[in-house]
Order: C-alpha cells, then structure tokens, then sequence
C-alpha cells in the first residue's frame, strides 16, 4: 500500500517537474530518488510501518512473498533509472512525462503485488499496460517505434478482451470476483470455469510473451526504444509472472490438476519458439526479445508446477533475470549498432563494462555460480517434484543449451573478435555507470554463490 | 561457507582462489606467474602433507562440510580419500609444472591467463573432493568456465568454433546431470550429501534412467565415443597448457563422476547398462586407435590417443572388478602425468618450428638428444611399456577386464598394439630421420625445462616401479565403490 | 649368496644410468670400461650363482623383494627364481653379453662419445631386462623383462636413427613383438584368472588341477608370445629387418639372448606344455615349418647379416621343434651351443663388416682369408659348429633334437634334417662367398683390408673355443652312457619325459651316418658352386626370384594387414569421424538453426496474423480443456 | 417479467464477443479493429449484468435485501472507465501513427518482423 | 410471448446484426454508426435486467463520449471514403472459420449449463443508481481511486503521444 501512494505521488511530482525545470539530469535524479523512497516505503511497509490503513475489503492483501517482490521490483527499477537514466533523457521529450508514467507501472505492480480480487488484477494490468503502449510509441518520429506501440496497443487491448471475458464466466460460475470465492466450490471443473479460466489463462499468457500468445514480443521489444524496451522487458514482465502465479495459486490452485497440461503446452512451445528462433537473430536487442520469451518459458514451468518451490524460485528468477537484462540493455542502449557484430572488440575497450556484461549473459544461460543459474534451478526442482511430466525439464535444459548458444555469440564478439574500425572505443561509460554495472554483477555473483540471502525472506 | 583454514579440503579449494584472485590483480607477467606458481606450490604441499594424514583418526583433517544452503540442504562438504587423493595430487603437481613451463612473454594479457588457470585449478579441486551433489555440480562447471575462455581468447586460428563445440558439447551434458541430480536429490530424505545419494530410494527402473543422464555428462566429458568429437578439434586449438589441463586433468573429471557419482550410487544402472558402456569403450579404444595412426598433426594424435585410453579405463571401470578400478585410479593419475609430458614436448616443438605436422618435421634427436631422450621416455610410457606408470594402471585394467570377459579383453588388446604404432610412428617421424628444413635452428632444452621432465620422469618410474603406496591408498575407497555393486 | 642375486641384473642397470647420464662427460675408454664391466662383475656373480645352484643340496629358492601390485586379491611380487634353467641363462648372458660388450668397444669406436656411451647403455639396460626376465619368479616380472627387451632391441635396431629404414625396422620389430606380447598378456590374465596366481610354483603345483582346454589356451596364448619374440611364424618377418642394428647388437640380441627368450618361457612351462599336447602340437608345428621356410630364404640372401639372421629363425625353428616334441632339455642346450656359435658368427661377420667398410653384400666379398686369417679360422669354426659336424657344438645339440623329433613323428624328422641341409648349404655358401675365391670389392677396398684389433678378435677366439667344446657338457648315451651333464643338471626344472622309448643305438648310429654324408655332400656342393669359380649372375628366375624376395611376405602383410588398416584408419578419420559422428553433433546444431529460420517466419509482422494464430490456439486450448479427456 | 434462460444472454455475449474477434482479424483498419475490441467488451459488459443479475436473484430468494450482484455492475462500470481511457490512448496512438505515414492500415506494420 | 420476451428477442437481433455490419461496413463511419446501435441495442439488454444505470452510462459514455471520438478521429483523417483495401481471401475464411469455431466450441461447452436460470429478470433493485452509488463509494472505494491513476496515465500518455515535437516531421526509415 504504501509502494502504491509513494509511486503515485511521485509520479504526480514529476509530472509537474517537468514545468519547475528543464535540466534534464534533475529530472533523472528525482527519478532516482523517488526509486528510493518507493522502495523504502515498501521496506518500511514490511517492516511494519505502514503510512495509512483502510480497508480494502479485502481486495488488496500483502504478505511478506508480496513484499519481498516489490523490493526485487523496486531494487530493479532503481538500478534501471541508475543505469538507463542519461538514456530516458535522451528518448524522451519530456522525460518528466516518461518518468510519470513509469512510476504510474510502478503503482499497478505495487497494485497487483498484492492483488485478492480480480478487479484489483483488472485495473493494475491496464494501470500497468496503458503507460507501456505510451512508452513504446514514445520515438514519436521513428516509424518502428510507431509500429511497435500500434501493435502493443492492439493485441494488449484484445487481450485485455480475452482477460475481461474470462473474468466474467468465471464470475459468471462462482458468483465472486475474490480468488478465494473462486477457488472454493466444486473440485470438478464446470465449464463456465474452464472457459474462464483457459481464457484468463490466454490473456495471462500473453501478458508474460508465453507462446502461442508471444507475438507482440519480439516486434514491440525490438520497436520501442531500447531503455523502454528494458523496462517492459524486465520489471513488467516479472510483474504480470507475478499476478500470473497468484492468479493461479489463488484461483485455481485446488484444481491443478486440471489446467497443468495446458501449462505444460505453453511452457514447452515457449522453450522451444523462444530458444530456436533466438538462434537465427543478427540482432542483439531482437535476440534478446526472443530470449525474454525463452526466459519466460522457464517461469512458466515455476507456474505449472507451483508449489513453495517455484514461488520462491520466481522471485529469484525474476532478480536474477531482470537485473542481468536491465545491465545488457542499459549498455545496448548505448551502442547505435545492435547487431552482434557491433560488441566486436567490446572487452579490450571496455574490460569492466565487458566483464559484467559477460556475467550478465551468463546468468542468463544459467551458468552456476550466477543468479540465473540458480533460478534455473529452483526451477528444475519444483517441476521434478511435481513429479508429473518429466519430459518437461528434459526439454527445458535442452533449451538451455541452445541458449548457450546465442548468449555466447556476444560474448564471443566482445572477447574473441576484434573491431573493425574501433566503433566501440568510442563509445563512452562513466564512472558511475561502470559502479552501477559492477552492483549489478556483484548481485548476480552473490545471489548465484548464496541465493539464501533473498530466499531466507520469503 | 565461512570455511575455517585448519583442514586440507577448505584449503585445497581457497588456496587456488585467493591465487586466481591475486593473479588477477597483478600488474607485470612474472608477479602473476610467480604467484599462480607460489599458490600452486602451496596447494602442491597441502596435497603431500595429506599424504601423511591418512588415517582414520585425522579424518578431521581430511573431511569439512560448512552448511551452505539450509534451505536447500546443500553444504560446502568436502573429503580426501584415497580417490581424491589421488586425482588433488595429480592436480597439484601438473599446475606447477605446467606454470613452470610456460615461457615469459608467450600469452598477452599474462595475469588474466593465470587467473584463470588457478581458478581451474579450484573448480578441479572441487570437483575431485566434494562430496555434495549440488557442490559437485558447481565446481564441475566453475572448471569448465575458465577453460572455456582459457582456450576462446588464446587458442588457435579456428578457437572459436572448437573450443564454443566443446562448451555446448559438456555443457549439454552438465545439464542433463542437473536432472538426474535433482531428482535423486528429491528421492532422498532432504539432502544434496552423497552418502544420502547413495542411500536413494530409487527403483531399477529410475536407476536406469538416471544412469542414462549421469552418463552422457560424464561420458562426453571423458569422452568416451560416440561423444568425443569436441575433443581433437578443442585440444588442437586450445593453447598448449591449457590442453595439459583439459587433457590431463579434466577428462579425469568424466571418470572420476563415473567411480563417485555415477556406479556407486546407480549400482542397478550401473549392470544394467554394463554392456552398452562396454561396447562403447572397446569400440572407441579401437577406432581411436586406427584414427591416431593417420593423424599428422601431433597434438590430433596424442588427443584421439587420449580418447583410447580413456576407453580402456571407462572400460576398467565398468568392470566393477576391484583390480581393474583400483587399476583406473593409477591410470588417471599416470595418463595425466604422461598426456602432459606429450603435450609438453609437443609444445616445445610447436615453439621453435612453429608446426606441428610430422610432414614438416623429423630429425629432431640430432638437434636436441635431451629432448629425444625425455620424449622416448613418454612415449614409452604412453605405450604402457612395463616399469613405466601405465603398464601398472593398464596391467591392473587389463586382468579385470579379463576376469569379467577374455574376448573384451582380446580386443581391446588391440589397442596395446595400435598404440605402439602411432606413438612410434610419431617419434621415427618428429625425431629420427634426417633433421628436416624446420627443425634446422632447434635448440635443445633448457635447465628450468629439464627440471619439469625430470620431475614428470621421476613420476613416471617411481610409480611404474614401486606403486605400492598408491595402491594402498587408493584400496579403501575403490572397495567401498566396488562393494556397492558386488551382490546385486 | 641370495642376498647379493640382486646385484646381477642390477650391475647392468647402474651401467646403463652411469653411461646414459653421463653420456656428454665420460671419455669412449671409461664409458667402455664401465659399460664392459659391469657385465663382467655380473658374469662373475653369475658363476657364483652357478656354483651355488650346481652345490648338492641346493633347493630352487624364490628371493622375494617387494609387492609390485597388490590390491582386491591380485599379488604381484617382484621376486628373483634362481635355479638351474635360470642359472644356465644367466651365464648365457652374462658371458657371451661380456664378450659381445668387449667386441662392441673396439668395433664402434667410430662413434662419437655421447652416441658411444648411449650404445654401451642400451646395451647395458638390454641386459638388464633380459636378466629380469629369465631370474623372474612369476611370468609378470618375465613379461617387464620380455617387454624391456623389445624396447632395448627397439632403440638398438634403430641406433643409427638418422636413418629412416633403420627406424622403420626397429619399430617393425617392435610392433610385432606387441603382438605377441598380447597373447603373453592375455596368458597372464588367464592364469590369474585360473589359478589366483602368476607365480611359477604355484601355477605349475596347481596346473593339474585345471582341465586341458584350459592349460592349452594359456599354452597356446604363451606361444603366441614367444612367436613374436622368437621369431616364428607368422611373427618372423622383423628379424631380418633387425639387422639394422649394429653387429654386436644383432650377435648379442638377435642372436644369442633376446631371440631365445620365447624357448626359455616354454621351457620354463614346461609342465604346462606337458599337460597340452595339442600346444606342444602347435610349437611343434610351428617351429619345424618356421625352421625350413626360414631356412630356404637364407638360400638366396645375399646381405651376409640377412642370411645369418634367417639361420637365426631358422635354429629358433629347431629348438621351438625340440620344445614341441617335448625334449626341453634339448632346446634349451641348442639355446646354448647357438648361443656360442650364433654369436660367434655375427661377429665375425662384424669383423669382415669392419674391415670392409661397412660393405655388406657378400657378392662384393671374397678371399678375405688371407686378410682376415683370425676371423676367417674363427668363422669357419662357427660355421662347422652349426652344421652340425663332430664334434662341434652344434652337432650335439642338433642331433638331439633330430632324434627328439624322430621319436615323435618322421615327418618332424624329416623337415629338420632338410633344414640342417639348407642350412649347411647356405652357411657354407655365405663361408666360401666371403672368405673363398677371389675379391670382387674395390681396390681401395682391397688395399685398406686389415684384421680386427684384439679387443674384437678376443671375443672370437673366445666364443670359437665355446662353440667347440660348448657341447660336449651334452654329449649323449649314444657315446657315453650318463654323460649328459646338461641333462642331469636340469633335471629340478625340467623332467625328463616319462614315457621314453629310446632307439636302438643301430639305428641311430645309421642315421647320424646317414646325415653327416648329407651334410658334407652340401658342403661339397657349396664349394663347387660358390668356391674359386663363382661368378655374380644378374638374372634370378623362377624359385630362386621367390626365395631371393623372401617368398614376398613382407609385401603380403602389407597388402593384407598394413594397408588395409591404414586405410581404415584414413576411412574412420575422415569419413566416419568428420561426417558421420561429427556430423551427427554439427546436425543437431544446424538443425536448430534451420527451425530457427523456420519458426521466425511465423512472426511475419502482420497484427491479423498474430490475431489469428492467437485465436486458433485459443481455440485448440479450449478444445483440449474442455473436450480432452485422456 | 418472465423466466429468461441465463444461456441466452452467454450465448448472445458469445456471439458478440466472435463478431468481434471476426472483425479484429478481417479488418485492416486500425479505428474499425478497436471499434471491434469495444464490441468485445460490451459482450463482456453484457455478460457481466447478466451473471450479476442471475446471482442476485439466486440470492435475493433468501434475502430480499441482498446486495449481491453489485460487483459485477460495478466491474462493468470500471470496464467502462478502462476502455474509456484506453481510447484515449488508442486514439492517440493512432493518430500519431497516421502523422507518419498518413494512413491507419495495420497492413503496412511490417517493418517489424522475423 | 410476453412483451420481455419480444423485446429480448428484438434488442438480441438488433446488436448481432448491428454487430455484424459494425465489422462487415466498408465505411468508417457507417461502422461507428451501427457500433453505436450495438450499444443502443445493448442498453436496452440492461434496462431489461433492471440495470438502468449502466444502461444510461452505457449511452453516455460510450455512445456518447467514446463514439464521439472515434468519429471525430475519423472525419480528421478524411477517412469517409471506403478506402480501405480488404484483407486477402484466406485471412477472411481463415476469420470466419476460426470465429466461428470458436462460437460453436463454446456453445457446445455450455449447452448444458444448467447452472441457473433467470427465473423473473425484474426483481432487485442492485442495478439503481442509488444502491450502486453506495456500494462503489464504499467498498469500492479504493478501486474507484486507483483508476484515477489510470486515468492519470492516460492523461498524460495522450498528452506525450499528442505533443508535436518542435522540429519533428516524419521520417521514413
């Protein structure tokens, strides 16, 4: 609750921040700031001290799960405006603006963090979607750009139809729009609740790019502006993973059974879509927008299995994932070339920059000793102790391996090639970028060698 | 975690760390070189000094585990026996050596390749004492890791595409271990600790299974045909010493995995796939042999000659005769000792001719009698020529695989024979003959190089000779595996 | 004296670490010193041995020193058995490898020191290896020795290794002993298996015990080594090649020791031979083929080292005959007086060898008793000694193998007696080629021929008084009844056959008659063809084209064994290796690929499909939720 | 008033909702496939008041003075809110699309694919 | 049939077919216009389930306001003409087929749908403004805040989206 007023009110400020000043960087450092406050507003919530107390009539309810959540989600969103901050600035027209609406996101995950009624669901996914198809469209004279938020648009509006369809047969069966209304009742499906649920499974689906419903991935996260296309690609996504899971669990939990093939379908087509056609990319950011779906194939399979092992392990995942995409992104961001070839030479120009980078990748092929690969573990296991299915993990670490093989294309680049023409040297980091970027990497290590450190909380 | 200094294991794993972290930092080339050799050293002497620590009573010596995870009851758990004994002493002395006899000025960027080897050096040590599946697992890819750029950023002209092979290759592999570890790991009463693993309760039919996923990590690591393709392309193109390492030391990983992680705790899976591991490994022994004799390059011949040995120990193993195991422990100890002596010669004439295909070379004994003498010596011991390391290891090997079945044993005999053809073929070509147009300006050994062979000579005898105190040490721990299957 | 057995074989080791290490400081006369005397303290250690053993009394003793391999119940002690068979090689050895060490100093003074002290230690670590294996205990500390022989005849044959023919031969020879050495190998395992044991004492108390079939495999796998290292059929072929070595090399180990190691492991089985009829068959078989297909090839050689060395294989032939019809004692003595007269014979061709500046072909000889008068009474003693003519060694032992094989089967009489005729011919031919007629070298030739110095023609006046009277410590009851010494001697080790039916003396005395006409007939015959009126014909037709290539079995094996594997390796390396199981790996990966550039074209940009493709998994969703039931 | 079958208006909700999904996919016209997704969501609206009203009056048999159903109205009332704003934006969008290239045809999205 | 019963059935015909010609009207506008029906077509659904309030919010708003715009933006961009080009053939039966799979699919789950039946759709008074007021006022008052924010954000993405930059003109690329 108190992340919500806080990202609110903070995104009511630089709104109006845009007309006191036109000096950018103040701009950013507010924005920074209010991170900050967000975030220890969350901290000092879960702490227990929380800024106002109304009654939801249960709509909203946080537990610590919810709360340690929205600090890998806020810790996330700062180390992005840390990093991407001088890339907003130069986007956006009025970063003011731009910065309103992230806080705005950052309101609607705070909303469906702690989410009981699927109207709260319903309005934190549309808080959360309206200011994306804004941000993606925001390189107003970029034709790509222009596509990408059309599209966004569309297919987000058209499953918003979907979602909002299953919420009403689902209604329509149990009378409530509380989880726990639904959940209750019958242990047999009926087919009002079928219907609402493969249809809210649909929408759900789409929102976290989960094949068949992905399509707009790669095209949006390849329109949009690149640092918004880091912000969508990470922090939103574990978001809607995370109304996803809760949905479920809280929905649907006492019929698991019944809906774990449909998961199983979607896990494995969004391993195999995401992995396989990340192969073929030339283009850095594109490949990344197909490994954020193959990434998101190994997050559905925490759905799929949901028990206390995937919970736990999503949220590590969405750590471990959003950190190390938020620093690739944040030094993409930087390069005017995003093809492969333009890390040629990367690591003899850049050695720091290059090493977290390289850490970054690693993670996200899951290589132990980083974040990701304990991610990827957690997981593995909680799929293997469902104990149904074991074709799944099989496929998935199969699609692990060939991720290996596009991540360490760019590594290759960065380390085994050399430029051509020296376009990377040109390219300047500053100093505290680099500090930014080893956090980031001194994250990934330290999570990958203890996880316990963010597990012990939840 | 907060592993405490007074025992062996925790040492083993931090004093290569500090090394790789140390080596990192260093500025000039010898202050990396001399600390990898110092840290290496210092590892080297924890290694002798558990020598004289074997008994029972210093088991607090010689076995740690310091609580990692709770949550996922994993711990930093660690043992030397016999077994890892074996395996950290080879470790240990091969990385000074090899240290030793890298030349100033070869490899730019000189701190940043010591670092790394250290840091393999640790994951090598890892994987050889823990005894926690998960740590296992750790340490089994922080090895692969720095090998990995070791080879991308030093190696030869096509690196990139071998040595990128060779880390999807074993990485692939890993991951499939990852499956069978988790789900053993679910079957047990809450633990990673492989006392635990072996305590499994797994049908035969999981057991099947499971070994299939065990097999293909530690069998493409090895690598034991069909897997091995990676191999001859890695260790070609892969700068010298860090061939020494993938071939001395980190296929001994495969095999290690097989004793350890894979027939001691899968023993159904184990016999049930006997046949198939043994088909596989008289056919490899064979065809890498056969392959080994056309090769021209030396570094393609002395790897599909690795392939073949590595066979016949994968075959040793799958004996589950206590002989032939105990023989494969000597084996992996001697076939890294004799791979990096090869390696070495066959570096030292890449150095000076800048070639090593046999075509160009030949005649090499007139210039360099010291060097020829050294590599008769290995390559005799590559033969396995009694008195020579192998023939203990292959002696041992040999008489398991005949109690298990003569006509396995004949035909991977055969190999006794090819590989004294391709060995000597290698050295009537490189080193007999008359001196060819490369070899014109070669000069022979230098002192600090002659140390390094005399060092690896003294191994290759003394356990050729006299490998008693090996055997017994290794005894203990290959009865322990060996009693697992025994009775099933 | 069984604390200081140790020092025989490692006298000969501390030569060889002395002159190895030393190679590039110690002056040719200390290295030869050293090399020469070391053997010579190892000969006098032998003698003490002999003495010991020949003491009544004396019960073979096993000297245990300490567990090689010891491990989940397989022991494997290196341990020393000295009795007599082992004592008698032991003087063998040592002896004529003193000789042989002393003749080396002088014939390869030519050398440069490193490379002269490098001879004098391999020839030292040969002599090593060879004590071990005939003072082993157990067939493992045989087999260390019978593989460091190989090696040390490995790096002699190829000494002079600037040469690639010479380095194609010493791994030639190699090689093929590995082949052998597999069968001695895979006997070893066997006998493990079999008997818990590899040590002499046990296996041969516990051999009785096992069925035949058994003890004729581990027979027959014996055997197979011996082939390799003696020499046989169808392992022959890289002796001859052997003699690319230097001369005292091929006297001392193609020759007089090495070659006779294989006769020395069956006669040490000898129990279990006896206990395998069909092995001693085989040995039988084996040998007396081997001994005249030899033997018609040295017919035609015309290198004077090729046809010592096919008289080589062809006396192996002889005693692995002796060995098969059962007569042990008889092999082992030919090993003896061959020993003498075979070793005598390659040095004296090593003194022609010196003097004709390495000229080898002894069509380009001829007449060199005059020059070489030591050498050529010598040779010509040598040559007397293996044809078999009284009272020479040869003839002791020859004629106890033919009556050996008689006993047995004609047909083995037969052959061999055909062998000692060859054998006279071409010994005799290969004697009147070179010593005989007029010279057909050079002038130059001519004018610088000179006799050996002493420390070469020593040895050849010492192995001619040997090769005289060597055997008559066998002379059989056919002249003195009891008077085989040998025999009697080696009575502990080998038992004499149990069921001896001996010929009548008549008849013996008949066919010993019959032969010895024979035998001087070949001579005549020798001396008419080869003597003062010979004359180099250019043209060989027909047989003699065949025997003068040596029946093409060299070529043969290379058509149906090197070439063929070397193309299958070529295959396997390229085809199967590159394509098919490389090809399989790379496949995964371009298949992945290509579903990469497949499935990519699902996103085709267009919002209506992306729509539509929704829509039918919407559909296929609720098809399967609502409607599958599995 | 008379008794109404709560299938008839799922059905008809249904077949509005197909129309619209019919529309979005056969129309190229950016306006008309957002028009077609309102029409999605009045079907969702319809079905929305008819499942309230079915489930108030499943309970108003027991309580004349339940308020159940309330939420479901509200729901729509909230729809109605969302897609009101989503249009502005929408709109917005379009609009800025159709500065650029002067038309509105999703057809020529396609710089974006593979 | 009582008159409930003709009126349901009329408004049902009346909203598919306006429905359909919503989607199948190659003029913009002529689409906006039976769109609006639709919703004409559809508050009188409400008002026959006593929901007046939505009904009449369902005119204002939608029919009113959001139509409105919708027009407005077409008639901006000079769109009244039937331009638009059709799809290909096979994205139109591929359309068809798929829709209309979909509607048999979920006709056939819910055939059966016993579930309830709306015994006499006037009874309750929940669909008034009044008690509907009180209800969103008080429990649901914190949503009805929370979707200020939303409005809020698409105050200010409108405003972002709208803005002409200075020296901005299109560019192709």
């Amino acid at each position: 609750m108190n992340s919500i007023l806080v990202s609110v009110l903070w995104g009511i400020l630089l709104m109006y921040a845009g007309f006191l000043t036109k000096n950018k960087r103040s701009i950013s450092v507010l924005a920074v700031v209010g991170a900050v406050a967000v975030l220890s507003a969350n901290a000092l919530e879960y702490m227990g001290l929380s800024f106002f107390d109304i009654d939801t009539k249960g709509m909203l309810f946080y537990n610590p799960y919810s709360y340690i959540f929205l600090v890998v989600i806020h810790a996330s969103l700062l180390l992005y405006f840390l990093l991407s901050g001088t890339e907003v600035e130069e986007t956006a027209a009025t970063p003011s603006d731009h910065y309103a609406l992230i806080f705005f996101v950052a309101s609607g995950i705070s909303i469906i963090a702690g989410f009981k009624s699927l109207l709260m669901l319903f309005l934190g996914i549309e808080i959360i979607s309206i200011p994306l198809y804004v941000l993606a469209g925001s390189d107003k004279s970029n034709l790509k750009s222009n596509e990408a938020a059309l599209k966004y648009f569309l297919m987000g509006a058209f499953s918003t139809g979907l979602m909002l369809m299953g919420i009403a047969f689902l209604y329509g069966d149990s009378g409530t729009f509380y989880l726990e209304g639904i959940n209750m009742g019958a242990t047999e499906m009926s087919p009002l609740k079928a219907i609402g649920g493969v249809l809210i499974l649909a929408s759900m689906a789409f929102k976290v790019s989960a094949a068949p419903f992905h399509f707009w991935t790669p095209d949006v996260y390849d329109g949009s502006p690149t640092v918004f296309t880091s912000f969508m690609a990470t922090i939103v996504k574990s978001a809607a993973f995370f109304a996803f899971i809760k949905l479920f669990e809280g929905a649907f939990g006492k019929i698991q059974g019944q809906w774990q093939v449909l998961l199983a379908v979607i896990t494995a087509l969004t391993l195999i879509v995401g992995n396989i056609t990340a192969v073929f990319q030339q283009s850095v950011k594109r490949m990344l927008s197909y490994s954020s779906i193959a990434q998101a194939g190994f997050m559905v399979m925490g759905i799929f299995a949901m028990n206390l092992m995937a919970k736990q392990g999503l949220v590590l995942y969405f750590a471990a994932y959003s950190v190390a995409s938020i620093a690739i992104f944040a030094v993409l961001a930087k390069l005017k070339d995003h093809s492969v070839d333009a890390f040629n030479g990367f690591a003899k120009a850049h050695p720091l920059v290059a090493a977290v980078v390289l850490i970054c990748l690693l993670s996200l092929a899951g290589v132990p000793l980083t974040a990701g690969f304990f991610a990827k573990y957690y997981m593995l296991v909680a799929v293997l102790k469902n104990g149904t299915m074991y074709w799944l993990p099989v496929l998935a670490i199969v699609c692990a391996a060939v991720s290996v093989y596009y991540y360490f294309r760019v590594i290759q680049a960065m380390y085994f090639k050399e430029t051509e023409a020296g376009s990377v040297a040109e390219i300047q980091f500053s100093s505290s970028f680099k500090v930014i970027m080893v956090v980031c990497a001194l994250l990934i290590i330290g999570l990958g060698i203890h996880p316990d450190w963010l597990m012990d909380l939840l | 975690m907060y592993a405490a200094f007074d025992n062996f294991p925790a040492l083993l794993i931090w004093l290569p760390l500090v090394g790789a972290l140390l080596s990192f930092f260093m500025r000039s080339e010898t202050a990396a070189k001399n600390v990898a050799v110092l840290f290496s050293l210092l590892a080297l002497g924890v290694v002798g000094s558990s020598l004289l620590y074997v008994d029972s009573k210093y088991q607090a010596l010689n076995q740690v585990s310091y609580v990692w995870l709770p949550g996922l009851e994993s711990s930093f758990a660690f043992i030397l026996d016999g077994l890892t004994r074996t395996l950290c002493l080879l470790t240990a002395v091969s990385f000074p050596l090899i240290f030793l006899f890298i030349p100033v000025g070869k490899y730019k960027q000189p701190h940043v390749f010591y670092g790394l080897m250290m840091l393999t050096q640790c994951g090598l040590m890892g994987v050889f004492m823990a005894t926690d599946a998960l740590v296992f697992y750790l340490f089994w890819e922080l090895a692969l890791i720095p090998v990995y750029f070791l080879s991308s950023i030093w190696g030869g002209e096509k690196r990139i595409r071998a040595t990128f092979k060779f880390f999807i290759y074993t990485f692939v592999g890993s991951l499939f271990m990852l499956i069978g570890i988790i789900y053993i790991y679910l079957k047990t009463s809450g633990s990673f600790n492989l006392i635990n693993f072996y305590n499994a309760a797994l049908t035969h039919q999981e057991e099947g299974w499971l070994f299939a996923l065990f097999f293909l990590a530690f069998a493409i690591k090895m690598p034991l045909f069909p897997f091995h393709t990676w191999q001859p392309d890695a260790y070609e193109q892969s700068p010298t010493p860090v061939t020494m390492v993938l071939s001395g030391i980190m296929v001994k990983m495969g095999l290690f995995g097989l004793m350890r992680w894979l027939i001691a705790m899968l023993p159904h899976g184990a016999k049930a796939h006997q046949t198939m591991v043994v088909v596989l490994a008289v056919i490899g022994m064979i065809y890498a042999s056969l392959i080994a004799m056309r090769q021209d390059n030396i570094k393609r011949l002395i790897a599909y000659s690795s392939i073949a040995h590595i066979g016949l120990m994968a075959l040793g193993i799958f004996t589950f005769q206590q002989v032939a195991v105990t023989g494969v422990v000597i084996q992996m100890f001697t076939h890294g000792v004799n791979v990096v002596a090869l390696w070495m010669v066959a570096d030292l004439i890449e150095r000076q001719t800048g070639t090593l295909s046999m075509s160009a070379l030949g005649g090499i004994a007139k210039k360099a009698p010291n060097l020829a003498i050294f590599m008769l010596v290995f390559a005799f011991a590559n033969i396995a020529l009694p008195l020579t390391n192998a023939f203990v290891g292959e002696f041992m090997i040999f008489s398991g695989v005949y109690a298990m079945s003569p006509w396995w044993a004949a035909a991977a005999g055969i190999s006794i024979i090819l590989s004294a053809v391709y060995t000597l073929n290698m050295v009537k070509n490189v080193f007999y003959g008359e001196a060819a147009a490369a070899v014109q300006g070669f000069m022979d050994i230098r002192p600090l190089q002659s140390f390094v062979f005399v060092v690896l000579t003294v191994l290759i005898f003394f356990v050729g000779v006299y490998p008693g105190p090996f055997l017994s040490m290794i005894a203990e721990t290959v009865s322990l595996i060996v009693n697992k299957l025994t009775g099933i | 004296m069984n604390k200081f057995v140790f020092l025989i074989p490692l006298l000969p080791l501390l030569g060889f670490l002395i002159n190895g290490l030393g190679r590039n400081y110690l002056g040719k006369s200390l290295v030869s010193i050293i090399g020469s005397g070391v053997l010579l303290a190892s000969f006098a250690l032998s003698v003490a041995a002999f003495n010991w053993v020949n003491a009544p009394g004396f019960k073979p003793e096993v000297i245990f020193y300490f567990d090689f391999i010891h491990t989940g119940g397989l022991r494997i002690p290196i341990s020393f058995l000295i009795d007599q068979l082992s004592v008698l090689f032991l003087l063998i050895i040592t002896g004529v490898g003193s000789l042989i060490h002393i003749y080396s100093a002088a014939y390869m003074h030519e050398e440069a020191a490193p490379h002269f002290a490098r001879y004098f230690a391999y020839l030292n670590l040969f002599v090593f290896s060879m004590l071990l294996l005939v003072m082993g205990a157990n067939f493992v500390v045989m087999f260390v020795g019978w593989e460091g022989v190989g090696l040390c005849s490995y790096l002699l044959i190829g000494y002079w290794f600037g040469n690639n023919e010479y380095n194609k031969a010493a791994k030639k020879a190699f090689v093929m002993n590995r082949i052998g050495d597999l069968g001695f190998l895979l006997a070893i395992f066997w006998m493990i298996g079999q008997f818990g044991s590899i040590s002499y004492m046990e296996v041969f108390a516990k051999a009785p015990t096992a069925s035949v079939a058994v003890i004729t495999g581990i027979t027959m796998l014996l055997f197979v080594g011996a082939m390799g290292k003696s020499a046989q059929i169808p392992l022959y072929t890289w002796l001859p090649d052997a003699m690319a070595g230097p001369t005292p090399v091929s006297a001392l180990i193609h020759a007089a020791t090495m070659v006779t190691a294989g006769i020395y492991m069956i006669a040490r089985s000898n129990v279990l031979y006896t206990l395998a009829p069909a092995s001693q068959d085989l040995v039988a078989i084996i040998g007396s083929a081997t001994a005249l297909f030899a033997a018609t090839i040295a017919l035609k050689q015309n290198d004077i080292k090729k046809v010592l060395a096919y008289s080589t294989v062809s006396q192996l032939g002889l005693m692995f005959l002796a060995l098969g019809v059962g007569a042990y004692t008889s092999g082992v003595f030919h090993v003896m007086t061959h020993a003498f007269f075979k070793a005598l014979l390659f040095l004296g061709a090593g003194s022609v060898i010196h003097a004709m500046h390495h000229e080898q072909d002894i069509l380009k000889m001829g007449g060199l008793k005059s020059k070489l008068p030591i050498t050529h009474l010598t040779f010509l003693i040598g040559c007397l000694a293996i044809v078999g003519i009284p009272p020479f060694a040869g003839f002791f032992s020859k004629d106890e193998i033919l009556i050996a094989a008689l006993q047995k089967n004609p047909v083995y009489y037969v052959l061999a007696v055909a062998t000692s005729l060859m054998t006279t011919f071409y010994m005799f031919r290969l004697y009147f080629l070179t010593f005989g007629g007029n010279f057909r070298g050079t002038d130059h030739q001519w004018s610088h021929l000179h006799e050996s110095p002493f420390a070469m023609t020593f040895p050849l006046i010492a192995l001619a008084v040997l090769s005289v009277v060597g055997g008559w410590i066998g002379i059989p009851t056919l002249f003195m009844e009891d008077a085989h010494r040998l025999s009697n001697f080696l009575q502990p080790v080998i038992a004499p056959p149990s069921e001896v039916h001996h010929l009548e003396h008549s008849v013996e005395w008949m066919l010993l008659g019959a032969v010895l006409t024979l035998v001087l007939v070949a001579i005549l015959l020798a001396a008419r063809r080869y003597g003062k009126n010979f004359k180099v014909e250019n043209t060989e037709t027909g047989l003699s084209k065949l025997l003068a290539n040596k029946w093409y079995v060299d070529e043969l094996y290379d058509a149906i064994v090197v070439r063929p594997l070397d193309a299958l390796g070529a295959f396997l390396g390229r085809v199967i290796d590159n394509r098919v199981v490389d090809g399989v790996v790379n496949g995964v990966g371009k298949a992945v690929q290509f579903g990469g550039r497949q499935l990519r074209l699902l996103q085709s940009g267009q919002v209506g499909s992306y729509v539509l493709l929704m829509v039918a998994s919407l559909i296929a969703f609720l098809i399967l939720q609502l409607f599958w039931k599995p | 008033m008379q008794v109404m079958p709560i299938n008839y208006y799922i059905f008809l909700s249904v077949a509005l909702f197909t129309i619209g999904i019919v529309g979005v996919l056969t129309r190229r016209n950016a306006i008309i496939i957002f028009m077609c997704i309102e029409l999605m969501l009045n079907a969702v609206n319809v079905l929305l008041v008819a499942f309230s009203k079915m489930h108030h009056l499943n309970a108003f048999a027991a309580d004349q003075l339940t308020t159940v159903g309330t939420e479901a109205q509200l729901f729509v009332f909230f729809i109605m809110v969302v897609a009101a704003a989503e249009v502005t934006v929408g709109l917005a969008i379009i609009v800025m699309l159709y500065r650029n290239i002067h038309s509105v045809d999703i057809n020529f999205l396609n710089r974006l694919k593979h | 049939m009582p008159l409930s019963e003709i009126l349901f059935w009329f408004l049902t015909a009346l909203a598919l077919f306006s429905a359909l010609m919503v989607v199948f009207s190659d003029n913009p506008i002529h689409s906006v216009l039976w769109l609006i029906m639709v919703f004409f077509a559809i508050s009188g659904h409400y008002i026959l389930m006593n929901a007046q309030f939505l009904a009449i919010v369902n005119l204002i708003v939608y029919a009113g306001a959001i139509m409105v715009l919708f027009l407005f933006v077409i008639m901006l961009m000079n769109m009244n003409t039937d331009a638009e080009p059709q799809k290909s053939q096979w994205m139109r039966i591929a359309a068809a087929v798929s829709g209309g799979a979909l509607l048999l699919i979920l006709v056939a789950a819910l055939k059966d749908n016993a579930g309830a039946v709306s015994r006499t759709s006037g009874e309750g008074s929940i669909g008034l403004i009044r008690n509907l007021g009180k209800v969103l006022f008080t429990d649901y008052v914190l949503p009805f805040e929370i979707s200020s924010v939303l409005f809020l954000s698409a105050m200010v993405g409108a405003v972002v989206l709208g803005k002409r930059e200075k020296n901005s003109k299109p560019v192709n690329h």
